[in-house]
């Protein structure tokens, strides 16, 4: 008798806590999105059955001693797996298509106001009872506007930990509704005119442009913003694994294996962030509303620069494109492509929009190591 | 120390028939939630989306759902403030 | 010549045990078994090594420092590598045959007395002069039952880490033996009638069904028995990630390349709980004895129970599959089809065993989580 | 409160304008960067090496080159301990 | 105007220091000579990529809490990349060669004189001014002469952990220029009849003996040299999964995406500790004199080793192969072939030249041991 | 200094000639090793089992064989705790 009561005690069902439902709804939620809507499937699903794992009574798995805390600490709280996960991205990043029209870059730039709008609109939320962002917490959900997973992470890692599962899955689930967002923005500012516009073909580049590519990304950051390193170094380090040539064995490690195992393990830990008491907050509802407006604030800008841009060039520039800058490879170029065609059926965006996606990325680190300079 | 051994074997014999009762138990739920799936699947056969080859399924995302996640998302949090 | 006696002093001649030579003895039988007579190679090759390694005089493997003493604790004492092995095998399991047939759950619920019967036994061995099994040990050794390696070597990690090498090299070897094992019993059990019983063919099982099966035990054992989750949580995250479908990369990462890495190191840390203290005791005799009992028990409990389901089924049931309960994935159910088609030469049981033998699997992490539940 | 968010705005606003200043400065000097490579890759055009299928590239070693590496480390570590 | 303060203080234009320049330097030059001349790039990339990294001022990548700060104590420190990788290397390598002519393992004994020798000059140094190094400074430096990458960093984090940057660089510098160190020294002692010498096909070697070869080596270094088991050993489990062919999935890992990762990380932590106050030192050019005697002492110690062995021998011995028993594999058997052709357009001597090849390896890891044993 | 060095410089020379003559020694015993292995493995010829390309090696297990693993084992126990 005794053991079946020691046996019902151990059973979740005498131990729930409301808010541990609703987060393992929060998890079945991410997984059904990852699963039956295909958004962002590569982390929403670790996410989701992390979220589920962490909040089960009893199992302990975010508590000294378990799985997902291991993981946790070994891989988020020491910034390991973002960085590796970014060093991957580097190995499967092609930077011909910016190269050939590095003007793209200042696209890429422009987006980056999705960042440091939102950091505004974050403390002025502030004005707002219940709510009482620090400059720290107001940079971490910034970043959301980057449309960068790895780099947020990072970066919420190092400033705002208690807000790293929200923002994450902010982050990604923003990044897979990219195809929802832009379009209308992108069709709000600009004219059937400006959306017709065909760019001419891009140059080739060279093997070698490829390779001194990511170094002098790399000499950039070192001489003029050291707090990016991290991210930018382990970026160029794939990248220029990739284009060197000369260790292919590694590079193709790097952007496949390696990157899978720590995807898992990335996924699993930022989902043991999805507890009640972190989530199930009023900032929560905070960062989604101010992830949706970094987002279209940072598409408006990139649309906007290019039309400034097409002002200032010789060749004729689409405005669509900018769209692109944002970051969220290669979704965004893709989106920016759709619409494109709707305009003109001829019209193939797909490469173009590559150069200030590719741009995003970069823009999005630079951003993040002046976060970390300024207000860490 | 037999008279321990004894005490000791009285608890392992309740741990066996505990035991086998709770993995009987949980197993034969285990039926019934896969009897369960199978008949609301029958229910609701799968649309059979004939899988275009053209575009990969990793990374594409549905665009034809409404964003109404994070609608979700607020509404479980009200929920969960409110019944603090 | 004070350099030489220094070399002579640094020679293992002058520092051997016997129990170590005794131990080095084990590890080579342990590759030979692997090696030669190709018993679970992918394991008894590294524990093998492992034990030769761990007893070299001087060289320290095992001490603070030492390469087996880091995988060791790293990956054993937190019980991540048993953990991370079974996720690759749920990535690598299909559960059509059981989710066809959901009623040879039950097979493997039987199956698990092999368990609970050899915990009953592991105490009463105590009356015997020598061994003094509390009930974590009893627990421990019980689970060689489930026979399954990962599970025995999570329980036994957490239960009784002083016989780990005995418990996991016991199972291991018993695993390799079920050809071996099984059929007397089976043969015993059954008569030539019942053995020639042809089965109804397997519905065709939706991919749906099998996208859900796994949260839905997962959700059965948040519910019921979250000691259980580590394991079935983790094996049921592998199971999703490849019935999804939507995140391959990651699903044919978990059941490649990570589980080979974990495999070699979890084989090396096991083997480096070999020595001569710990393994070479009266206890190590008992638990040998009682994991052929238990595997035998456990063969009996399954078959009597496929005996008893076909008494009230519709459909007959050949009792032979019984046998697959006990887990041994795939070895078991290859051994049921192999006395099948002596009986009957048109007889292929082989899909129809895999059911029961999944179902083992469940059933002894299911026991494995009991165990913990009460014992721990 | 509300006094230190008006700061807090302030510092929020300073961060903008000083951030977007910075990344746009960052990524036009990038440009320069490019444009400077492309520039000096055209005055130095590749030589065309047709890559032998039969030789693996991976562990090829330059023979030809002259051992001057060491050499090179060598100058560079006089060359610091002059300076200190 | 604070925050343009602020920022400008945290560019690292405030704060280099001409150390790190010329470190940065010294980084580019690797990186050139790795991609530009294909120099061991599978090794000097990452190397030359962590010495960028460790110097930028102000990001601390080798400080507390530093990616390269947990690369480095986590796997150098502890010793477990080195060994993982020569597990992989292990896997990776074939001894048929040797077996089928074993008397070649006296080539590979009479080369590691290229070591004794250097840890004799290293001590000899220290009559110059300046130089200080101790009888470990000095074990750690001869090891250059082993040829072996993991080998050098292994001993060199044991002993010297100060003098590791220095160490692997030279090691991996000097087996890149193999090419050209050897074969003066190998014109110098031999005349051209003595190159024109053919050698007898070898035998063909059975499964067995390919097999019980590790097995055999491991057991001789148990019992003559513990201290060499962790090299040994885990270069022989490497080799027995490779050639017992029944854990195919394993030794494939361990051969390709287990050393791939490490080897990334295994370069990051070496380039880490290429800081200008350990490497801009008198130590550094010592040790860059030494090692290029140790190779060229351990090459003539080789070749007339086999002109020595070939006069007591009923077979002829091309003496050219010793040149191949200073490791450098199989760069120094490829350089044996190129130059025996040179004197003889029908003289393919690479078959033969892998085995003194292969038993260059097994006597530096002999001497690895033997120094740990006697110097540590 | 100078004297110690020579102290030092003697110890290295000490550990040249030991270290060489234990890397001879080693090696030149592993020859040994090798041999025998080769006479005892033409002694012994390797039967050639013709594997069958039908069924996976990677997990096969040799069912001829008795389970004398488990008697090896215990024998091996009682062998030690007798000798004790
Ligand atoms: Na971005
Ligand atoms: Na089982
Ligand atoms: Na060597």
């Amino acid at each position: 008798m005794e053991k079946i009561q020691l046996l019902w005690d151990s059973t979740a069902l005498a131990h729930f806590e409301p808010g541990q439902i609703v987060m393992m709804i929060v998890g079945a939620l991410l997984l059904y999105l990852a699963i039956v809507k295909k958004f962002e499937p590569l982390l929403l699903l670790p996410i989701g059955f992390g979220a589920v794992l962490t909040n089960i009574p009893l199992a302990g798995f975010s508590d000294a001693g378990g799985l997902l805390y291991y993981i946790y600490h070994i891989g988020i709280e020491t910034g390991v797996f973002p960085l590796l996960i970014f060093m991957g991205v580097g190995a499967m990043t092609d930077f011909s298509a910016l190269i050939a029209n590095p003007r793209m870059l200042l696209l890429g730039a422009a987006a980056q106001f999705g960042i440091f709008g939102t950091l505004f609109g974050a403390i002025a939320l502030n004005f707002v009872p219940g709510f009482e962002f620090s400059m720290k917490d107001a940079a971490a959900i910034a970043i959301i506007g980057g449309a960068d997973g790895p780099t947020a992470i990072f970066l919420a890692s190092r400033l705002a930990p208690d807000l790293l599962g929200a923002i994450a899955v902010a982050a990604y689930s923003y990044m897979a509704l990219v195809p929802i967002i832009q379009p209308p923005i992108m069709r709000l500012l600009t004219n059937e005119q400006e959306r017709k516009i065909e760019m001419a073909q891009l140059r080739h580049v060279s093997k070698r442009e490829k390779i001194i590519f990511p170094l002098a990304v790399l000499l950039m950051t070192i001489l003029f913003l050291p707090s990016a390193t991290p991210l930018i170094g382990m970026f160029c380090l794939g990248n220029l694994m990739k284009e060197s040539g000369v260790v292919d064995r590694l590079s193709n490690t790097a952007q496949n294996e390696l990157i899978n195992v720590v995807t898992i393990f990335l996924g699993l830990a930022v989902g043991s962030k999805l507890s009640a008491d972190k989530f199930l907050t009023l900032e929560t509802l905070g960062i989604l509303a101010l992830g949706a407006i970094a987002f279209s604030v940072g598409t408006a800008a990139g649309v906007l620069m290019a039309k400034l841009l097409s002002r200032f060039s010789s060749q004729k520039i689409n405005p669509l494109i900018g769209a692109a800058g944002v970051s969220a490879v290669p979704m965004a170029a893709r989106v920016v492509n759709k619409v494109g065609l709707e305009a003109n059926h001829h019209n193939f965006l797909l490469m173009h929009a590559m150069g200030p996606n590719v741009a995003g990325v970069l823009g999005s680190a630079v951003a993040a190591g002046i976060l970390l300079a300024l207000v860490a | 120390m037999p008279s321990d051994v004894t005490s000791l074997l009285f608890d392992a014999a309740n741990l066996m028939v505990i035991g086998m009762f709770v993995v009987f138990l949980f197993l034969a739920t285990l039926i019934g939630a896969v009897n369960l799936i199978a008949w609301v699947n029958s229910k609701f056969p799968e649309v059979e989306v004939p899988v275009s080859r053209h575009q990969p399924s990793q990374s594409k995302s549905n665009i034809a759902i409404s964003s109404g996640v994070v609608a979700a998302i607020s509404a479980a949090i009200h929920q969960h403030r409110n019944n603090k």
